[in-house]
């Protein structure tokens, strides 16, 4: 009946052996990741925690350490990144919503399909060439708040329309099925049942692109290159830092102590995008919608 | 009917601005290409193809001048493969520790701290790699330059490791538990049905992955112009300092080069070669999602 | 509650066997009643009334098929079936021994009584008794009741037997009777079949309630 | 009794220059529930699909032939197909409540199709109808989800009810059931049709035969062209189908 | 081939049905030969026979039962199975009516012959011939073949009357027959009633044909 | 004929603190089909996966009792269960083969447990018994993936087979195959009884009904802890059911 001629060597204890070698190695490797954010955050906090201080929030920046500050620098982002959401917010959801739901499978559609994915990996020095030739030289806008806002609307646009795609792609086509069945027309399904069902993974990914623009400093650096800002932009024509140029003229200045004014930067910096991210992942958490699948 | 009526114009008009919206990224792309052509142009104009790709020195500022992108390229080429030697095995092991190892709970935790570690702004490791990294390397070799490629690709590949890893992971995450299943119940240890079932089925992920993190890498800014030096050279020995394309395109952006100039137009020359470059690279990571990703 | 809609159309069909069982029973009532009446009409109409019954059972087995093919009966609910099926088709010839009595009867008619008539009276009798306990049986799934049927059947056979060797007396005596006393031993005959088919009837049930066949 | 509600007169369906359905004749009568049985691929969900239009937005698919439907051709482009989906409603495979409260789900199609009385009184009565009103009635705010699977498939249907359609289209409407919530949805189904007019589609011949007045049993032919064999009583095609295809695939002896 | 087990379980119970109308047929050829040579012997094996006769009959229709509950037949399939058990319950009709024959060949075997038997004798034949020749029409599906049964029938039933009209006058010549003659009309009966049975099993056959019910 | 190949005794299983299966006790026969039917969350699947240690995968499962298999018992922690996985196979719901290609599907098994012979032929050998050798022989380095589902199914009963189990289990096998794969996986089953001894759970009792030798019917008390209602011949169990709730599952009358 059951033929012998079936010779297995199964060698099971040196297999299991083995995997429990590899079990080690594969912890290592992820450690090394651990490792990584702790040794990044304990060198930033030993570094900059002493100069950490009211000055340096409530100060503009300045030759003298013990004077220096980066008011300027913490309004400018405020201002990049409130104009920033204003302008790519919209228009990155009603891209999305546009190809996901709208858009007709034809070439002008996959052709914008593949150039969304493209722009969304372009490094962000040229969008700062792109600002730079466009907004500042050709539109004459000069080095102010609203170029670097556009610049930087252009720069986090295809993340924006990439992320609220995947939240809108993750509501499972049976429910936009449902509604056209009841006779919905398609921007009644859209409206009421698919956009709902999408806010939430839509809000945090707009979030997380908000994040990217606080800590983006390469375009900035062309836009509005490296210069004393000691006044708080109070229109959208000023002239403007951000939080990252400062630290990175910081850093570049070759006496100790600024380094450590930069770490301390650095601490504010990561502060306000912790915060972002915590709120996101509440979002995420609170929000997500539990689909049947 | 009315109703009919109004009901199609809201829709109508709603599905008009969303056109607008999605149309706006295709101008943005010619845009680009606009405004760096344009300036290249000038650059062109003045100095040959064949003196750009194939000189092995870059001076455009100091005499004599010398107009060869080469050193650039490979001081970006040096500091990516750094990067990615390191950054492509630890991001897999990750991966598939998270996805193959780890409890649910510890996914769940690791994953946000891995994110952070990705949101953190670039300025941020420039300064690690100076203050942190580069301190510890020269203990090791102590006549590795303050400005080096080593310290720079170190820290970029710690930096694009949450990149690799998340996308890998999700290829390994989305290789059916039933896959595994199947694995365990003909006898396979944990380790085989990891090594020889999840991830073969994951490998266009993995592939895609890495090609991802070195175009990352590639266009990667301000680490490099803060740990990795100003000095374009055509040297491969990481402990020495080097140029990459976007360090160049900073320095110059900083200095009071005047516009229109000579000097001024080779940032648009170097952030086409660039822009090119990071092109290359996403279009062959999607090309291997689409063409080679396995669909269950 | 699931399967309402079966369970309505198991019942429906169990009704309308019981009314196939209804209309044998007045078939056999009155065959007998032309018979001892010499009844012409009453005969004819019997013979007419036949063809019903016939059509009902077709229509029992054809639904019981229906329902066997489309709604998957398992356990209790086949073995229903397929007993409402196989109880009907005994039923139809019960109605056929009864169209058999009323051609007798008519075939007499031309030739006058024989006799009063008892013994075969009370077969009929106790014939219909036992198809009307077996169909009782079979709606209260009462297996006593139905054991009891298959006794019954003894009493037909045994009257069976008198009223054979009566007639054969009758006939040694008087061979101008073998005639008519030939037709009264074919009605005798006919009404214990009718007997045999009830306790078939009753076996059914019983197979019904326990699920195994005896014979 | 046996008047036609719809009539579908040589439908002939494309999807690119694959013929998907081909020549199908049939008339699916007002209050009565018919099936539709096949091989897998002999296009029955296609069938469907042309009823109440959802083919429309398969931009590949052409679908050739007359739908009469009230006296009117669906196919014709005089026709919106938003009109006609509210009149022919549809029910899928897999329960798919919105993600929302049980209320607004039936209320749904109410609001987009401008309901004029109360949503309420309507909401309640279409629950009735599906047999879940005495499930839910107190927790009518709670989310849908919360259901179970054959809750939410009544609840689907339900949902389509309250638009008050005539015919309501549904596709394996139980296949992701297990059998007990599937023989209460079968039970629904048969109840209904004193109100619509039902076709459904079902791999389950079992199912077909349970619920259905009529079958229509569907093949393909060597091009996986679909094409529509036989059509008749419910009974008659299980117990005696006219056709050998039919006997061969309604046995299993299907190759 | 899908549904090879099943179609297996089909033939291996339509084969046991065909052994049982074997069975059937050679107790009537027996219970001929008993009659005959007034072979008490023969006559008591044939009723022993009878036991093996009923038992595979309830086989036969246990495993019916059994593919219906666990198979799901439709359509040919299902009216194959049902036709094989309502088919199995005429032939086990049958094996009684033989072992009545033989009951009676025992009774007579007292009483001694009556004449020389033809007319019986050709009954059976007939009989047998229908029984035959409606289990062939079963395993050919063929139904010519079993229309032509139907009208055996009406061969057998003249020949039975023949036989009655024969045997009534034998009774009413000679007052000492009486007894004999009436066991004679019994067998006569007898084989009237079995071809009647083979005539249900034609009957049972056309309606797997065709899918109609007749009557 | 009749030996038993696995031994279930006092067999508990808990999910954390949710009990799953209560005191079941069963004895499987060797060379024979044993189904397990019975409503959905009964624990068929648990029970299932105790057998060949798949529920060691599941942290929170915790199993108490003995399953004696050639005299030992499965649970005790002496046996390695990768051992008992690779002589009690398993083929999965959905078909699952590896994207990888035909042949090197079957090798899987055989190079983990270090086969010593040749390859090919017992890849040739399991495809034979799976009735999938004449589908396949001409193009075994293709892709699995692109094989039909019920060709997929067949692949994976012959990767188990190539293992050379002594008994499979099958977790409702053919739930995601159309009609006519399942018939021919059903055959399938029918004809493997004489190589290995195989356990399957499967929601549809006509399949049961139709494949089994044996049949256990589980049920779910009223803290839906699932227990063993009865198990017997499956003709037994489907025309003259003992026991009064396995009469209302099988007949539907189940609430
Ligand atoms: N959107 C589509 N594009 C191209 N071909 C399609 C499309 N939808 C269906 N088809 C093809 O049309 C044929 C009929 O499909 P359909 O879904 O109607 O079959 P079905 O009978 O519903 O099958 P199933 O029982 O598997 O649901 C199939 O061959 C299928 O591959
Ligand atoms: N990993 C798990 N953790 C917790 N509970 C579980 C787990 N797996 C199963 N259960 C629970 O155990 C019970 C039995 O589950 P099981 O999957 O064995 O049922 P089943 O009979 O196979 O049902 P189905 O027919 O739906 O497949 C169910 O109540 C289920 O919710
Ligand atoms: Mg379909
Ligand atoms: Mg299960
Ligand atoms: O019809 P019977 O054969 O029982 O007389």
């Amino acid at each position: 009946m059951i033929e012998t001629n079936h010779t297995f060597n199964r060698n099971i204890k040196r297999r299991q052996n083995l995997g429990k070698l590899f079990y080690v190695l594969l912890l290592l490797f992820s450690l090394v990741g651990l490792i990584g954010l702790s040794a990044l955050l304990i060198q930033i906090l030993r570094d900059g925690l002493p100069y950490l201080s009211t000055n340096l929030i409530f100060n503009y920046p300045s030759r003298h350490i013990d004077q220096a500050g980066l008011k300027s620098a913490l309004f400018g982002t405020l201002w990049i990144l409130s104009l920033t959401a204003l302008f790519s917010l919209p228009i990155g959801m009603g891209a999305a919503i546009y190809l996901e739901e709208f858009a007709k499978k034809n070439w002008i559609t996959n052709f914008i399909e593949i150039n969304v994915g493209n722009l969304a990996g372009v490094p962000s020095i040229v969008y700062g060439l792109l600002g730079l030739t466009i907004f500042v030289e050709l539109m004459g806008l000069g080095r102010v708040v609203l170029a670097g806002a556009l610049t930087m609307t252009l720069l986090i646009l295809p993340i924006i329309i990439l992320s609220t795609r995947e939240s809108i792609k993750a509501v499972p086509n049976s429910y936009r099925e449902a509604a056209l069945a009841l006779g919905a027309t398609k921007w009644q399904m859209v409206k009421g049942v698919v956009l709902p069902i999408a806010f939430p993974g839509f809000l945090t990914g707009a979030i997380l692109a908000m994040s990217r623009a606080i800590g983006e400093s390469a375009p900035m650096i062309a836009i509005s290159a490296l210069v004393y800002i000691t006044f708080i932009p109070s229109h959208a024509m000023d002239r403007f830092t951000v939080l990252p140029i400062q630290i990175f003229n910081w850093v570049s200045r070759p006496q100790a102590e600024f380094t450590g004014l930069a770490a301390a930067g650095i601490i504010v910096l990561l502060t306000v995008l912790l915060l972002m991210n915590a709120v996101a992942v509440y979002f995420r958490n609170r929000y997500q919608v539990k689909s049947n699948e | 009917m009315p109703r009919k009526f109004f009901r199609d114009i809201e829709g109508n008009i709603f599905r008009g601005i969303f056109f607008a919206c999605a149309f706006l990224s295709i101008i943005v792309s010619v845009v680009i290409v606009y405004s760096l052509l344009s300036q290249a142009w000038g650059f062109f104009s003045e100095i040959s193809f064949v003196e750009f790709f194939s000189g092995t020195r870059w001076s455009p500022i100091l005499k004599p001048r010398s107009y060869g992108v080469l050193p650039l390229v490979s001081g970006t080429i040096l500091v990516s493969m750094i990067a990615a030697t390191f950054a492509v095995p630890v991001g897999v092991g990750v991966a598939m520790f998270l996805s193959e190892y780890a409890s649910e709970r510890t996914r769940k935790t690791f994953r946000p701290l891995l994110e952070i570690l990705a949101g953190v702004p670039t300025v941020v490791y420039g300064y690690f790699a100076l203050s942190f990294v580069t301190p510890i390397l020269e203990k090791i070799f102590p006549d590795i330059m303050v400005f080096n490629a080593l310290s720079a690709g170190l820290v970029m590949g710690l930096m694009i490791i949450p990149m690799i890893s998340s996308i890998t992971e999700d290829a390994m995450i989305s290789v059916p538990k039933s896959l595994r299943e199947a694995g365990y119940a003909l006898g396979s240890t944990k380790m085989e049905v990891s090594l020889k079932i999840v991830l073969p089925a994951a490998l266009s992920g993995i592939v895609a992955a890495s090609i991802l993190g070195i175009s990352r890498a590639i266009g990667e800014t301000m680490l490099v112009t803060i740990a990795a030096g100003a000095t374009p050279k055509m040297a491969w020995n990481p402990l020495e300092g080097i140029q990459t394309m976007t360090a160049f395109i900073v320095q110059l952006s900083l200095g009071e080069t005047p516009h229109g100039t000579l000097e001024y137009n080779t940032i648009f020359a170097v952030g086409f070669v660039l822009f090119a470059m990071t092109l290359l690279m996403n279009s062959l990571g999607r090309y291997v999602v689409t063409r080679w990703g396995i669909k269950y | 509650m699931p399967r309402e809609n079966f369970d309505r159309e198991i019942s429906a069909v169990s009704n309308d066997l019981l009314i196939l069982g209804g209309m044998v029973d007045k078939a056999i009532e009155s065959s007998m009643i032309a018979l001892k009446n010499m009844d012409n009409q009453l005969a004819k109409d019997i013979i007419f009334q036949d063809d019903f019954i016939d059509r009902k059972q077709i229509d029992i087995e054809e639904r019981c098929n229906n329902l066997i093919a489309t709604q998957q009966p398992m356990a209790s609910d086949l073995r229903t079936l397929i007993s409402i099926i196989h109880i009907g088709v005994e039923l139809e010839r019960m109605g056929d021994y009864a169209e058999g009595i009323a051609k007798i009867a008519i075939q007499m008619g031309k030739e006058g009584p024989l006799k009063p008539l008892i013994d075969i009276p009370a077969m009929a009798d106790i014939s219909r008794d036992m198809l009307s306990k077996s169909l009782d049986s079979l709606v209260n799934r009462d297996l006593i009741a139905a054991r009891n049927v298959l006794k019954q059947d003894d009493e037909v056979d045994q009257l069976y037997q008198r009223v054979f060797q009566e007639l054969l007396g009758m006939m040694n005596a008087d061979a101008d009777v073998i005639k008519r006393a030939t037709y009264l031993l074919w009605v005798a005959h006919d009404l214990e079949r009718v007997a045999d088919r009830a306790t078939n009837v009753s076996e059914r049930v019983i197979y019904l309630i326990t699920g195994k066949l005896e014979n | 009794m046996n008047e036609s509600i719809l009539n579908v007169k040589n439908l002939n369906v494309w999807y690119r220059d694959f013929q998907a359905l081909k020549d199908v004749n049939i008339d699916i009568l007002s209050n009565k529930v018919t099936a539709l049985i096949g091989p897998s691929g002999c296009g029955k969900s296609t069938m469907l699909r042309c009823i109440n239009r959802m083919n429309d937005l398969i931009p590949d698919a052409k679908v050739h032939g007359e739908i009469n439907f009230n006296g009117e051709n669906i196919n014709s482009n005089q026709l919106d197909p938003i009109d006609i989906r509210s009149k022919i409603g549809m029910v899928f495979q897999k329960p798919n409540p919105f993600p929302k409260s049980i209320f607004d789900n039936v209320a749904f199609g109410l609001r987009i199709n401008g309901f004029k009385g109360s949503i309420e009184d309507e909401v309640e009565k279409s629950l009735k109808k599906a047999a879940l009103w005495e499930d839910v009635k107190d927790r009518l705010k709670d989310g849908a989800l919360e259901l179970s699977g054959g809750q939410q498939q009544r609840l689907c249907i339900a949902r389509t009810l309250a638009v008050n359609p005539q015919v309501m289209l549904m596709d394996e409407p139980a296949s992701a059931l297990d059998p007990i919530a599937t023989l209460a949805i079968e039970e629904l189904i048969r109840d209904l049709c004193s109100e619509v007019s039902i076709v459904i589609v079902t791999h389950n011949m079992q199912q077909a035969a349970r619920i259905s007045h009529r079958t229509a049993f569907f093949m393909v032919d060597q091009d996986r062209c679909g094409y529509m064999v036989e059509e008749g009583e419910t009974n008659q095609i299980f117990t005696d189908p006219q056709d050998e295809r039919t006997e061969s695939y309604i046995t299993g002896r299907f190759s």
